[in-house]
């Protein structure tokens, strides 16, 4: 493992990651830190996906909750940003325990639905709650975690580099094992003896976590929190494509399929408008032509030799 | 796949300049939601001013480039475009945005990246209030655009001949959306409304994803007031084709930002037709020497009309070159304390910013002589002023289904 | 009179939703497929028909027919370039076929919706009703074309109803959605009866998208949010049931209605979302959906 | 009671449905029970009663004296049951040994890291049942026993009281049965308690001490498996009694055009081979019947010839190679499939579902063949407007039938017929198919593992067994030839 090509190859790619500020401007820096937050959200959404089997078409109730949280902590209580994104990320844990209790019950679509549904609840909750909450205007926060493009484009990849990391561990560790037959066939998984139920609940609350985390770390990247940046189903969707497009059951290419998409829209940004339009109609002509996304297409070129 | 990626962003970074020479233009970075009325109104108006100044030899032998940044109407798309403008495009300074909510998201920024950005069509009261309370950071941000108190006051001073002498009003709902700018420009209505003897019998603050707004109308018509008092940007044409196709007989009169541009009357296929609206300018009113100029420029040049944006805009490139002008370099600290000293005629009228102890740090000055608000009419297919008298080309006319109070 | 009120509004709204869902649920029970792409067909339809009603003249009768012809290209485009690549894709494993035509038609309506936006900016464009004016309906006031819009509405559920249970051709369909084998036994082609279930879903999105434009403008930042309504309505009366979706419009357009107008037109959507919460959790299978 | 297992008056309805009737049996240690039964006789329903797949209505599972019925499947496994599947779906990305490693873990949530000795432990698995040689391959690159075999090492691993097998040798080559057979054999031996499942007495006479035979959710018989195949109620539901070969008046000109000639047919289902060379042909105005167990192919042969499952080797009809045509033009072309599954419109009226059937018809010509369709099913006309879900068992059957019937069939393909239906009924689709034989010129090919069904009305009799054909001959020549494995 730790001679093979591919590991080598991860390495090399991370150690010129990690020394991009040497060489690039800030804002190549910039765009890269905001793909990298959407990564784990991403990733973390792909642990629940090619894992444990579930669509969630909710990332962004996880990710809105803990952003939220944070937010709020930091704005009215001026706690520090290290206490305001714990708490966060443990309000998205409990957020997605609420959620998924009683959801987990439910396949396919139905699932899917509820998921969705949580996320327009919570919008409207924070419409609602205008007072507190910031309402359509959103919210500002008075810190940030640095001004700076480097520091934040490190916070940003070591950010990922450990989320992956962990999420990447744990997918392939014994209990990523349990969770990946209970995804694929939930009755001989709890035939062989394993609490389907118990294995997914546990891979939502983890998947809340990172998404929770990124979430606040987002915002005090951004330094203002708004339904549009963390809540929107839009950034969900983005979410889901860019998972579906790096290659499901990878993890990793959760990640590659968000700094593709935030990257293909930056260089195509001189169409203005149009960037979106041919963003999604290459992501489209991915998914048709190659369904197992970026990572599937080197897999392939692999399993062949 | 990952590898190839990197290597164009890599390339991609070795390919910026170092460092701008003097010959270089100089940039002002454009950031808006083009495909909505208010936004795209501003690129083209900017890239209008920047044509003339560099028609007329440039500002200090330099060239203006406009740099034009989509943000998607997104708080966090407009982060990222101004953090590319300061850092990869190396603007001098940043026009940006109608929406008070992505303005917000972006002042912090400008004062972390030092970054003069001036808004023209945002109205919050807090973009000049965190000025304000903040100065040493955030003084590199100015407002363009009338705050929303200001709006208000605007529309109270036309209502005090408009609704009170010529629509006999006495009653009044405040219909407002749920955003950023209408906070403070409710309040100021529930303030100056009665003020000018409109009692406000109600306040409705609605969200701007509605898309039916037939309860709505049919809640303030069992109130029964003789007029609706508006403040919409973010909605228009649906109340607007709603209010008509139900035929409300109450008037529609205040700020509805989308009305302010001609693509209007063909978006609500002529539904427009009665409703009242405020501008800082108008392209048949003479507000200053520069604006029938400009409108016609404009429209000889898109084939619409600009919306209030697009004057703002216009004279935000203006305002910002003569700032470097002055100043003989594009420093931001040297171009904020120029910017300070602006005393500049416009298409809306003489421009002066509110000094530190003004609660509107950065804003600008309204008051008779200075920039004064107008009152428009959609009538027929065309927009025309029905006040103040002085600039006025018209008379109020509502279409037949509206019953003015007696 | 507030009580009439709401049920004349809440009734054209309700008749617009059913007409928007049916569709829908008509797409998934004959062929199923899920299409996320919905919003942005209705959408599409609508501005056509504005931009032909007015900047190209063809007048309101006009630029609907085109409107309604638009959903009906914009369909067919959508089942030969996304949906059919998936479903004979081979490299695709068939249990995940539903979470690619899902991602598919999501990635192919943004990109209707950025074309819409692009071309005619995201403003909202209101259709040219076909009849103007107002009538007095009971003492409640109301447009012409809230009328036209709840009786074009029912006039091609009717069809719809005619077309399915009283010609052969619709009892094929029907038996699609039941059996999709036992009609291939039968001699008939699958393909064939896909090709029909999308001409009609074409021409009941393209008129629901028309009618909408026509009663509250649409704009292409609502392709979104008219998808979402569609799923939740067809998910709250039974996925392919299409008189459950018929209830389920009744149900959400009225509670929408009573919300706005006796709590207040900013929670609108709330009520229903919790409802639907509740039903997908005490009745998966939707009001009227058989397990 | 020393009983390992021992399971009384279990019931489990689904529905209106009546799956499994107060069954109740008993497993000791050391002990191999067969519950055998043909499709449909709510013997895999047990099973996963007694796995806590399905929850029973009433009845007790008793595990070693602990009641476990009505309790989630993860908490019975764990309580020592464990179920080797027939069909399971192998994960992706997972190597042979990392299979056998997931049936070792704990059901712990902190399983971070799994032990050295659960990794050596699944080795030796693997070893046992022969994946030595394959442990770090994927799945997805292995034969068809050898997933098999996966499915037996995770029991091995599971290392349950109790050793539930589905249909332990469907699929199977005969040297790969006997290689399995030895294996479940030292699960007895190491004290364990076996329930095997499958159709037929005969593949696991061999392996079990007792057998329990089932029909239509009811006990029928137990005892030893030549006790069982002895027993009167088990001979009438396999055989349908006696065997008889009565001949048919041969008709002028009978089977000498060749109608239909398959040759060669090989079919994959993955990697499971479920047909394998076969050959066989169908002249004009024949009867021609497959009988074979259930899984030996039957159901296969007959999608392949109408094209619902890709297939090599040649289909000819009438002259004409069939490839490249879809299921429907083969359908249209005069090839009408009634399947085992029946394929009814549910929620549409018998008359509705008749019409379909008709609707390639002008419509005089189709209300003609309504008439005599009438004639033929008499309760089809009572039943003309009741939905198709609520017919029973025979009648649906008789729909299915009809319809396809209402085709106007060259070849009319009827694939077990008398799947799950009582005795009486089948006289009287008995008599119905005598009758079209009589009075009509159709051809028809008729899948049956019920013999006694199938021989009247045969003019020839092919025998599938274990994907290929191994016999094929007169029906009069069927019972001392091929006719002693069909029990």
């Amino acid at each position: 493992m730790l001679k093979s090509p591919k590991f080598i190859a991860t390495m090399v790619i991370l150690v010129v990651m990690a020394l991009l500020p040497l060489g690039v401007g800030g804002y190549i820096l910039g765009l890269l830190t905001l793909a990298y937050y959407y990564g784990v959200i991403a990733m973390a959404w792909d642990l629940l996906f090619g894992f444990a089997g579930e669509v969630n078409f909710g990332p962004t109730f996880l990710v809105g909750t803990g952003a939220y949280t944070a937010a709020m902590l930091n704005h009215y209580a001026g706690w520090p940003i290290p206490v305001c994104l714990f708490v966060g990320a443990v309000a998205a844990v409990v957020g997605g325990a609420i959620l998924a209790v009683p959801a987990l019950r439910l396949s396919g679509p139905y699932f899917g639905l509820v998921t969705l549904v949580a996320v327009l609840l919570l919008q409207n909750f924070i419409v609602l709650f205008a007072g507190t909450t910031g309402g359509e205007i959103g919210l500002d926060i008075p810190d940030v975690l640095a001004i700076d493009a480097a520091p934040n484009y490190w916070y940003a990849f070591g950010f990922m580099v450990v989320s992956g990391g962990l999420l990447y561990g744990l997918a392939n560790s014994p209990v990523g094992l349990i969770l990946q037959a209970s995804g694929q066939d939930a009755i001989e998984a709890s035939a062989l003896g394993f609490n389907v139920t118990k294995h997914k609940l546990a891979a939502f609350c983890v998947s809340a976590l990172f998404s929770g985390l990124a979430g606040g770390m987002l915002i005090f990247y951004l330094g203002t929190v708004s339904v549009g940046t963390v809540v929107d189903l839009t950034i969900g969707v983005q979410v889901i494509i860019a998972a579906v497009l790096g290659g499901r059951r990878t993890i990793l290419g959760a990640a590659i399929g968000s700094i593709f998409l935030i990257v293909a829209g930056e260089i195509l940004r001189p169409l203005g408008q149009l960037s979106t339009f041919v963003v999604s109609a290459i992501a489209l002509v991915v998914i048709l032509f190659f369904p197992g996304g970026f990572l599937g297409i080197l897999q392939r070129g692999e399993g062949r030799s | 796949m990952r590898g190839g990626l990197l290597g164009a962003l890599l390339a991609a970074g070795l390919c910026l300049p170092a460092t701008a020479r003097a010959a270089d233009p100089i940039k002002f970075g454009v950031i808006a939601e083009t495909s909505a009325i208010g936004g795209a109104s501003i690129p083209k108006a900017a890239q209008l001013a920047a044509d003339e100044i560099n028609a007329a030899g440039g500002v200090n032998g330099r060239k203006i480039e406009i740099v034009v940044y989509d943000d998607h109407n997104s708080a966090a798309d407009a982060v990222r475009a101004f953090q590319r403008a300061h850092s990869e495009d190396k603007v001098s300074a940043v026009i940006a945005s109608y929406i008070s909510e992505v303005v917000l998201a972006l002042e912090p920024w400008a004062g972390r990246l030092k970054m003069p950005m001036i808004t023209p069509g945002a109205a919050s009261d807090d973009i000049t209030k965190r000025v304000h309370n903040d100065y040493d950071h955030l003084k590199y941000v100015f407002h363009g655009y009338l705050a929303s108190t200001q709006i208000a006051d605007s529309v109270c001073e036309a209502g005090k001949q408009l609704l009170v002498k010529d629509m006999k009003a006495k009653t009044a709902v405040v219909m407002s959306e749920d955003a950023a700018w209408t906070l403070p420009l409710d309040n100021e209505y529930l303030k100056c409304l009665p003020q000018i003897g409109v009692k406000v019998i109600d306040h409705i603050r609605l969200s701007p994803d509605t898309t039916d707004f037939t309860p709505i109308f049919n809640k303030i018509e069992g109130e029964k007031p003789d007029v609706i008092v508006t403040g919409i940007s973010h909605v228009g044409v649906q109340p607007t084709v709603q209010w008509q196709q139900q035929q409300v007989p109450i008037p529609m009169f205040g700020v509805s930002s989308q009305a302010t541009s001609s693509t209007f009357w063909k978006d609500t296929n002529g539904a427009a037709n009665g409703v009242v609206f405020q501008m800082a300018s108008a392209p048949d009113v003479a507000v200053s020497p520069k604006t029938i100029p400009f409108a016609k420029k404009y429209t000889a040049k898109y084939g619409v009309t600009p919306a209030y944006s697009g004057y703002t805009a216009y004279d935000d490139v203006y305002m910002f070159a003569d700032a470097i002008k002055r100043a003989g370099s594009t420093d931001a600290d040297k171009i904020v304390a120029e910017m300070e000293k602006t005393d500049y005629v416009g298409t809306l009228g003489r421009i002066v910013f509110l000094g530190r102890d003004s609660q509107f740090t950065h804003g600008m000055k309204v008051a008779p002589g200075y920039i004064t608000g107008l009152m428009e009419q959609w009538q027929d297919g065309k927009q025309v002023t029905v006040w103040p008298s002085s600039a006025g080309t018209a008379k109020l006319a509502f279409p037949k289904f509206v019953k003015l109070g007696q | 009179m507030l009580g009439l009120q709401i049920l004349i509004d809440g009734f054209a709204i309700s008749s617009l939703y059913a007409l928007g869902a049916i569709g829908f649920t008509l797409m998934f029970g004959v062929s199923g497929v899920l299409n996320l792409s919905h919003g942005a067909i209705m959408v599409v339809a609508a501005v056509v028909a504005w931009l032909f009603a007015g900047s190209y003249g063809a007048g309101p009768y006009g630029g609907a027919l085109v409107g309604v012809l638009a959903g009906v290209v914009t369909a067919f485009a959508t089942y030969l370039l996304v949906v059919r690549p998936i479903q004979t894709s081979r490299s695709i494993p068939g249990e995940e076929k539903e979470i690619f035509v899902l991602t598919g038609t999501l990635l192919w309506g943004i990109m209707l919706q950025e074309a819409v936006a692009y071309l005619f900016t995201n403003n909202p464009k209101t259709v040219r009703p076909l009849l103007p004016g107002v009538v007095n309906l009971l003492g409640v006031r109301t447009p012409t074309n809230e009328i036209v819009t709840a009786a074009i509405s029912w006039a091609a559920i009717g069809l719809l109803w005619l077309l399915v249970n009283r010609t052969r051709t619709g009892k094929t369909l029907l038996a699609a959605s039941i059996n999709p084998r036992g009609l291939t036994l039968l001699g008939f082609e699958l393909s064939r009866i896909y090709i029909l279930v999308w001409a009609i879903y074409g021409v009941l999105a393209g008129l629901a998208g028309v009618l909408l434009g026509a009663f509250l403008g649409v704009s292409s930042d609502n392709a979104g949010t008219l998808t979402a309504s569609a799923f939740s309505i067809v998910v709250l009366g039974g996925l392919g049931s299409v008189s459950g979706s018929l209830v389920a419009a009744y149900v959400v357009g009225y509670l929408e209605t009573l919300t706005a107008y006796l709590i207040s037109p900013s929670i609108r959507t709330v009520p229903v979302l919790l409802l639907l919460v509740v039903v997908v959790y005490l009745r998966p299978q939707g009001l009227l959906g058989r397990r | 009671m020393s009983a390992m297992l021992e399971v009384s008056g279990l019931i489990k309805r689904f529905g209106g449905l009546v799956a499994v009737k107060d069954i109740g049996f008993s497993i000791k240690g050391g002990e191999i029970l067969g519950l055998i039964g043909p499709n449909g006789s709510g013997k895999s329903t047990v099973m996963k009663c007694i796995m806590g797949i399905e929850k029973p209505n009433a009845g007790s599972v008793k595990l070693d004296g602990v009641d476990v019925a009505g309790w989630p499947a993860h908490r019975i496994a764990r309580a020592g049951i464990g179920l080797v599947f027939q069909h399971a779906r192998p994960l992706h990305r997972q190597t042979v040994l990392e299979h056998i490693i997931l049936a070792l873990l704990p059901d712990n949530l902190l399983m971070l890291v799994a032990d050295l000795h659960v990794r050596r432990r699944a080795e030796e698995i693997a070893a046992r049942v022969g994946l030595a040689g394959v442990m770090h391959r994927l799945p997805r690159t292995l034969p068809f026993a050898d997933l098999r075999r996966l499915e037996l090492a995770k029991a091995v691993a599971r290392n349950p009281k109790v050793v539930l097998v589905d249909e332990p040798f469907a699929g199977l080559t005969a040297a790969e049965v006997a290689d399995f057979s030895s294996l479940i054999a030292s699960f007895r031996s190491e004290g364990h308690a076996v329930l095997l499942v499958d159709h037929n007495v005969k593949g696991v006479a061999a392996l079990v001490d007792r057998v329990l035979a089932m029909y239509l959710g009811e006990y029928v018989a137990e005892g030893s498996a030549e006790e069982v195949m002895r027993n009167e109620t088990v001979r009438r539901v396999y055989l349908g009694g006696k065997i008889e070969t009565a001949s048919r008046p041969a008709r002028e000109g009978k089977g000498r055009t060749p109608l239909l000639d398959v040759r060669g047919l090989s079919v994959l289902y993955g990697k499971a081979q479920a047909l394998e060379d076969v050959s066989i042909h169908v002249g004009e105005g024949e009867f021609v019947s497959v009988v074979g167990l259930n899984g030996a192919g039957k159901t296969t042969l007959f999608n392949a010839i109408s094209g619902l499952v890709p297939s090599t080797g040649t289909v000819s009809w009438r002259g004409e190679s069939l490839g490249g045509r879809t299921p429907a033009q083969i359908a249209r072309g005069g090839i009408v499939q009634c399947p085992e599954s029946r394929e009814l419109f549910g929620d549409m009226t018998v008359r509705e579902n008749l019409d379909l059937g008709g609707q390639h018809n002008p419509p005089a010509e189709a209300t003609r063949l309504i008439a005599w369709l009438f004639e033929l099913f008499p309760i089809l006309q009572e039943r003309q407007g009741q939905a198709a879900r609520t017919l029973s068992g025979g009648e649906q059957q008789m729909l299915a039938i009809g319809r396809a019937l209402m085709m106007q069939p060259k070849l009319l393909i009827l694939d077990e017929p008398t799947l799950g239906l009582a005795p009486v009924i089948l006289e009287l689709l008995s008599k119905t198919l005598e009758r079209l034989r009589q009075t009509t010129d159709i051809t028809v090919l008729l899948g049956e593992q019920n013999v006694t069904f199938a021989l009247p009305h045969a003019d020839r009799v092919y025998v599938l067994e274990h994907a290929r054909v191994v016999w094929e001959g007169d029906p009069a020549r069927f019972a001392e030839e091929a006719g002693s494995g069909y029990l």
